[in-house]
């Protein structure tokens, strides 16, 4: 069988693609399936850990995260939509009214 | 050591207090303030009786608050504490019946400020971990910024900004020597500790990290106190201040720093401060004249007032520094008859003030035939401040001298040399306000002389610093036998 | 080889090049595709490592809401057109990150060779799921058992979480105080 | 009895007229000077009767029984440290009460007519009654806090007598002086007795005179004790503010400035004499300053114009004379001295005070001349007060000066320099004294008519002690039992005596006929430039020195670095502040880029095993 550390790198890649994602596209849109990649990849170290230490704990924190996430993205989105609806646009270099 | 439930009452009477004020109207505040303040005093006087009585005998209360991270509310009323709480419990009792523009402007504001002070000096004085010590001590500035910064005179903001700074400046370093001092004694035993009792352990160890940890220490309560070369602020935040801010920071809050060194720097760092002896006695002495140059060329009675604080303090300091127990007793003796003293001298200058317009001390002359009763009470704060023998003053200043001069001579000499220059700028202050020629034209129309509450609490005053300057025994039997 | 391993290999490699697909995409309509990619392999993966109930989960929550509520937003907003935010990106805000991602990964799999030494400790090895009737039993049993409380709160995010879409989302108030018929 | 009562009766004094004073600024209702000044001359009277009763009780008892000692309470007492508030009379002490509540009794009736006119004679009163019960102190103390306590407190009073006219800055000034140079002085007074602590480990008066210490230690202390009786007796180099008291009320400088304070510097040395006989040293210090002062102070007298400052210029030469006596271990002879001398110096300022009261506050003896005929009175007790100050037998100061004359030469510690210096410090007495007294009473008249015209003699209240003093002038010198048999005595007692007498004739005959102001030596008139040497070393040097450092230490170092902390703090927020550039992407990457460093960081440690986590 794979070694779980294999799934692991998976993991930590996927994660940091996401962050670059995070960091230097400026779509909100695509920002946050960045996001979405990131829970992602912990959701897979969270399985992986759990299958390490014979625990179910790391199963139940991936159905919160899961729920989580799917309140952040609706919440997200609906920020995103409110945001366009104001300001037009959905990149994030543009929003800047709360710095000055 | 007696467990006692009461030393809360010291905390939570103040705190009620700040809360009521807001409910009361803008009219009953001093009323009010006078009330609370007198009740508070009286509850000081019962707390603190046996503890005087009862020599070497000392209250003690714990109430678990975060006790894995080595925080604990451990309160503590000990004879080196006692006089302390008493002496700020009496000020603030007087400072509250002092009339003038707090009471006329965001009086509620002022009122909950004021209780709010009482209750962390209150809370500072009495605590023995260091973390809460050190809350407290910090909580001290919100009423403090506070008040100068609201009834202050117009040139405050800078000053206001560089005394936040400077003791913000001192008093974080010591936040970082308390958090490494706890480590270290996880270190030792595995448990995260701030508790006094518990730090005390380490003070046997001689190591660089200690020395660190008592020059983080040393800062916070050198800028408080204030030594010399770290009191840069407190001459514009005294001049700025409104009379009771001014008060309780020279009576008052000067002495935490004392009290600081007494209660933590002295027990922790016996060995640092050996070794650093010599420096620290040559700072406190050099203190003393410098202020007192200072106080001479001052052109603005506050600023004079001021100086003369910083002069005094020195002494203090010189008794702190010389170690031992009856040097700190002396200490502590010479901090209260200071803070009595500092007490009348502000108060009755802003009496003064209040009487005229203009405060440049050319402006000011011939009061003492104006208010003659004003100022025969200002003379004998004067001869108190020079410590004449006789007064509180003079039994706290003799005794530190005494105890001091076995430990450094040259030291001793050169305080002494600061009583010299005491008696100039003191006299001209007063020579200055009272004598001369007076000039009708600057006294205000509704100028009386001294009258009802104010002469009766400055009588008062002048009474225990002439009946303490015979009779000091009290403060000296209770601390003997500690 | 292993039938398992290839699999894996194969998920892996999708979810991969899937995810730098989903960032690397000019319109939010091909990332959105792509991570519709990722969700299935990593949904694969989950299978690959018994946990049956969250891969089937993924799919169902990931793939089948997250990713509808995505591509309905894109489609809300119009945003079909190319975006030119990679290209207006400086290099060197793109190396830099690149450089720290790679850092990252590196620390992250000095991380990752610590997990060899991990000893499971737990309670519900492989054999005791399979006892109690599968992974999804199981699950139920711990999450009803010692996590209800949580799982109630959880519900009350969500409520909330719909709330404040409705809130957000919401046009402005258009009602002009008459009532056409 | 109770010894207490001693002191207490001018406390009261001082209480009561203190409250009549307020309460009449209150009330606005005037007190005159009969009613507070027969208060506090009543207070003087008890307390002087206390002391004639101690006085008989004493003399019925051998030598060593005449000590009583009273324990009021314990004042300090911190661990070892112990001082007691308790009064200790012995012979010495009691022939100091016995002048102060004498003397003082009789210039307290003086000036219930020499204050006739003033505004405020309750306020007068009562500072000559605190005066009064603080040199009580000072002379009963049995501890040398106790002393001290007596010694600042009568500085106090003096400062608030010499500046009692505080309308005038002057005066005021002239207090400031005195109370500054006196405390210049207590610093030696504190520091003998932070030293004297050390190393006898008591501050009574009896264990020091006990005590047996190394002659370095005893040395230091008595130079100590005797630079604070530079400062409180006016000894050269503490001597200018004496002068400059005169600004008070003229019955001030009787009391204080003339017989009871400025010899408490004797007294203070006398008392410690045991320890000073460790040290000869500091004796033969004591006496060369002495002998200094007495001669320089001579010198100047000759030259001043101002009737009170000629007197106070005499005084300190007097002073000298007693320091001298006291620095060749005659310590009684001294004391002998100061008791003449509070007689006839306290006489002559009284009838200088009778002077100028009927001159309208005149002081300038070029502007008098001739008033034999208007002040009979007056004229008669000063030339007694002359006569006794001149040593001419058998008035009081012969006794005592030529005591301390043959002492200066044939004592353990005297020298020929010694005895030559006294010798000349006498003629110039002489010169002097002869100078003012016939300026004064016999020269012809130098007035202005219409002063002339209303010079009047004194009322009963005024004259009274005057005659009082002119007779104990007269007799005080048999109250001495001296021993002194010396062969030598004879000649040096002759020689004084011729001395004087020449300088008297050559002053007589110089100034008989003067009818115009004498050009003096402004050098010499000034204080042979002393004072103004302070004036300027210290009276600007010190204001210099405060404002060069306000100026340089304060101003530029603490304050510039305070503003140097402020922009620190500003500078480093404009710093940081920069890195808030308002883009979100940059902020993760600032995470990212940090969180790496950190995480690496922590990595390291734990490979390093300095930070271990839970096993």
């Amino acid at each position: 069988m794979n070694e779980p550390w294999m799934m692991l790198i998976v993991a930590c890649t996927v994660f940091l693609i996401g962050l670059m994602g995070v960091i230097f596209r400026k779509n909100l849109l695509i920002v946050l399936m960045s996001v979405e990649l990131m829970l992602n990849a912990v959701n897979l170290s969270f399985v992986t850990f759990s299958k390490l230490h014979n625990s179910l704990e790391g199963h139940i924190s991936v159905l919160f995260v899961m729920t989580v996430a799917a309140a952040e993205s609706a919440v997200g989105l609906g920020l995103v939509i409110a945001l366009f609806r104001t300001l037009k646009t959905a990149d994030s270099d543009q929003i800047q009214i709360l710095r000055d | 050591m007696e467990n006692s439930q009461q030393l809360t009452a010291l905390l939570i009477w103040p705190m009620l207090g700040s809360i009521l004020a807001w409910f009361i109207p803008k009219a009953s505040q001093r009323i009010y303030s006078l009330f609370i303040s007198i009740v508070q005093f009286a509850l000081v006087i019962y707390v603190a009786y046996p503890v005087i009585t009862q020599t070497g005998q000392g209250l003690e209360q714990t109430l678990p608050w975060l006790s894995d991270l080595g925080i604990q509310l451990s309160l503590k009323l000990d004879s080196t504490s006692v006089w302390f709480v008493l002496l700020s419990g009496f000020v603030s009792f007087v400072v509250l019946g002092m009339k003038g523009q707090w009471y006329r402007r965001n009086t509620r504001l002022f009122s909950s400020m004021a209780f709010f002070l009482i209750f962390s000096i209150n809370a500072a004085f009495l605590s023995s971990n260091l973390i809460v010590f050190y809350l407290s001590y910090e909580a001290v500035f919100i009423p403090m910024i506070l008040m100068v910064g609201i009834w202050g005179s117009s040139t405050k903001a800078n000053s206001v900004f560089r005394f936040f700074l400077m003791s913000f400046f001192g008093s974080i370093l010591m936040l970082v020597s308390i958090f490494y001092l706890s480590y270290l004694y996880f270190l030792k035993t595995g448990i995260f500790s701030a508790n006094l009792n518990d730090l005390l352990k380490l003070s046997n160890e001689n190591s660089p990290a200690m020395l660190w940890c008592f020059a983080g220490f040393f800062l916070a309560f050198a800028i408080k106190v204030p030594l010399f070369p770290f009191h840069g602020w407190l001459k514009e935040v005294y001049v700025n201040a409104p009379a009771p801010a001014t008060i309780w920071m020279s009576a008052i809050l000067s002495k935490l720093g004392v009290y600081g060194f007494i209660r933590f720097v002295g027990p922790l760092f016996p060995e640092a401060i050996l070794s650093a002896q010599g420096i620290l006695l040559a700072l406190a002495a050099f203190s003393v004249i410098y202020a007192a140059f200072l106080a001479i060329q001052a052109k603005d009675p506050k600023a004079l007032l001021s100086y003369s604080s910083i002069s005094h303090l020195g002494f203090v300091m010189l008794g702190v520094f010389s170690m031992g127990a009856s040097a700190k007793t002396s200490a502590i003796v010479l901090s209260v008859s200071h803070g009595l003293t500092s007490l009348v001298l502000f108060y009755l200058y802003d009496l003064i003030v209040k009487r005229k317009e203009d405060v440049s001390l050319e402006a000011y002359s011939g009061l003492a035939k104006k208010f003659p009763i004003l100022f025969v009470c200002l003379f004998i704060g004067v001869l108190a401040s020079v410590s004449l023998p006789g007064t509180f003053n003079f039994v706290g200043e003799f005794l530190v001298l005494i105890h001091a001069y076995p430990v450094s001579a040259l030291c001793t000499i050169l305080a002494g040399i600061g009583v010299i220059f005491g008696a100039v700028y003191m006299l001209k202050f007063y020579q200055k306000l009272g004598f001369g020629v007076s000039s009708d034209a600057q006294v205000a129309e509704v100028a009386e002389d001294i009258s009802g509450f104010d002469l009766i609490v400055i009588v008062l005053i002048l009474a225990l610093i002439i009946y303490f300057g015979f009779q000091p025994s009290l403060f000296l039997g209770g601390m003997t036998n500690v | 080889m292993d039938w398992s391993f290839l699999a894996f290999v194969i998920f892996a490699t999708i979810a991969i090049l899937g995810s730098l697909m989903v960032i690397l995409q000019k319109t939010p309509v091909s990332s959105a595709f792509s991570l519709v990619l990722v969700f299935f392999s990593f949904a694969g993966l989950y299978a690959l490592l018994g946990a049956h109930f969250i891969a089937a989960l993924q799919i169902l929550v990931y793939t089948g809401a997250i990713m509808v509520l995505f591509v309905f937003v894109i489609m809300l907003l119009g945003q079909d057109e190319k975006t030119t935010d990679i290209k207006d990106t400086s290099l060197l805000f793109k190396g830099v990150t690149t450089l720290g991602a790679i850092g990252l990964l590196s620390v992250f799999l000095r991380a990752v060779m610590g997990s060899k030494e991990i000893v499971a400790k737990g309670q519900y090895s492989e054999e005791k799921i399979k006892e109690l009737g599968g992974n999804l039993q199981a699950i139920s049993e711990v999450l009803f058992k010692d996590y209800v409380f949580h799982f109630e709160l959880v519900s009350f995010l969500i409520l909330g979480a719909i709330v404040a879409t409705v809130a957000l989302a919401k046009r402005k108030n258009t009602y002009s105080g008459e009532y056409h018929e | 009895m109770n010894l207490l009562l001693i002191v207490l009766f001018p406390f009261f004094g001082f209480m009561i007229n203190g409250f009549m004073q307020l309460r009449s600024l209150k009330t606005g209702h005037k007190i005159s000077s009969k009613q507070s000044g027969s208060i506090a001359t009543f207070a003087m009277v008890l307390s002087f009767i206390t002391a004639i009763y101690y006085f008989i009780q004493f003399s019925g008892q051998q030598e060593d029984g005449r000590l009583i000692e009273q324990n009021l309470f314990s004042w300090i007492k911190l661990g070892a440290f112990h001082v007691d508030f308790s009064l200790r009379l012995d012979s010495l002490s009691l022939l100091f009460t016995m002048i102060i509540t004498g003397v003082g009794s009789l210039i307290h009736l003086y000036s219930i007519g020499y204050m006739k006119e003033d505004e405020t004679p309750a306020k007068y009163f009562s500072y000559l009654n605190l005066f009064c019960f603080m040199m009580l102190n000072l002379v009963l103390g049995a501890t040398m806090p106790h002393i001290f306590l007596g010694w600042e407190g009568v500085g106090l009073a003096s400062y608030l007598l010499i500046g009692y006219w505080n309308q005038d800055t002057a005066k005021v000034g002239a207090g400031q002086k005195a109370f500054v140079m006196n405390r210049i002085g207590d610093l030696g007074f504190l520091i003998a007795m932070f030293i004297a602590y050390k190393y006898v480990g008591s501050l009574d008066l009896v264990d020091l005179q006990k005590a047996t210490l190394s002659p370095k230690i005893a040395s230091v202390v008595g130079l100590l004790v005797f630079f604070a009786c530079t400062g409180k007796s006016a000894q050269i180099p503490l001597f200018t503010w004496l002068p400059d008291a005169m600004a008070g009320p003229t019955p001030v400088s009787a009391l204080i400035h003339a017989a009871t304070m400025v010899t408490s510097g004797i007294y203070l040395l006398t008392r410690i004499s045991p320890l000073l006989l460790q040290a000869p040293d500091v004796l033969s210090v004591i006496a060369m300053v002495g002998v200094t002062t007495a001669f320089v102070s001579a010198v100047i007298a000759c030259a001043q114009k101002d009737i009170k400052k000629i007197l106070a210029y005499s005084t300190v030469s007097q002073l000298g004379f007693m320091f001298l006596a006291c620095g060749v271990g005659a310590f009684d002879a001294g004391v002998f001295h100061v008791m003449t001398h509070a007689f006839f110096k306290a006489l002559m300022f009284l009838g200088a005070g009778s002077v100028i009261h009927a001159l309208h506050e005149e002081q300038n003896i070029f502007k008098m001349g001739g008033l034999s005929r208007k002040l009979p009175i007056t004229t008669f007790t000063f030339v007694m007060g002359w006569a006794a100050i001149l040593g001419l037998p058998p008035f009081s100061g012969f006794f005592s000066k030529d005591e301390i004359i043959i002492q200066s030469l044939h004592s353990q510690y005297g020298n020929q320099i010694l005895f030559i210096m006294a010798l000349a410090s006498a003629l110039l007495t002489a010169f002097y004294m002869t100078r003012l007294l016939v300026l004064v009473f016999f020269s012809p008249s130098r007035m202005e008519k219409e002063t002339e015209e209303h010079a009047h003699e004194s009322p009963l209240v005024m004259t009274l002690p005057l005659i009082a003093l002119a007779i104990l002038s007269l007799v005080g010198g048999f109250m001495h039992h001296s021993e002194g048999g010396h062969e030598e005595g004879q000649s040096i007692m002759i020689a004084s005596v011729v001395v004087a007498l020449i300088g008297a004739a050559f002053a007589f005959f110089r100034y008989r006929k003067f009818d115009k102001e004498e050009m003096t030596n402004q050098f010499v008139e000034k204080g042979l430039g002393i004072d103004v040497f302070y004036n300027k070393f210290f009276g600007n040097g010190v204001p210099l020195l405060a404002k060069g450092l306000s100026k340089w230490i304060e101003e530029y170092f603490i304050q510039n670095s305070m503003k140097f902390c402020t922009w620190m703090v500003e500078f480093s927020g404009s710093v940081l502040k920069s890195f808030q550039v308002g883009s979100m992407q940059v902020y993760l990457l600032m995470m990212v880029v940090f969180g790496l460093a950190f995480m690496i960081w922590i990595l390291e440690s734990v490979m390093q095993g300095v930070i271990f986590y839970g096993k």
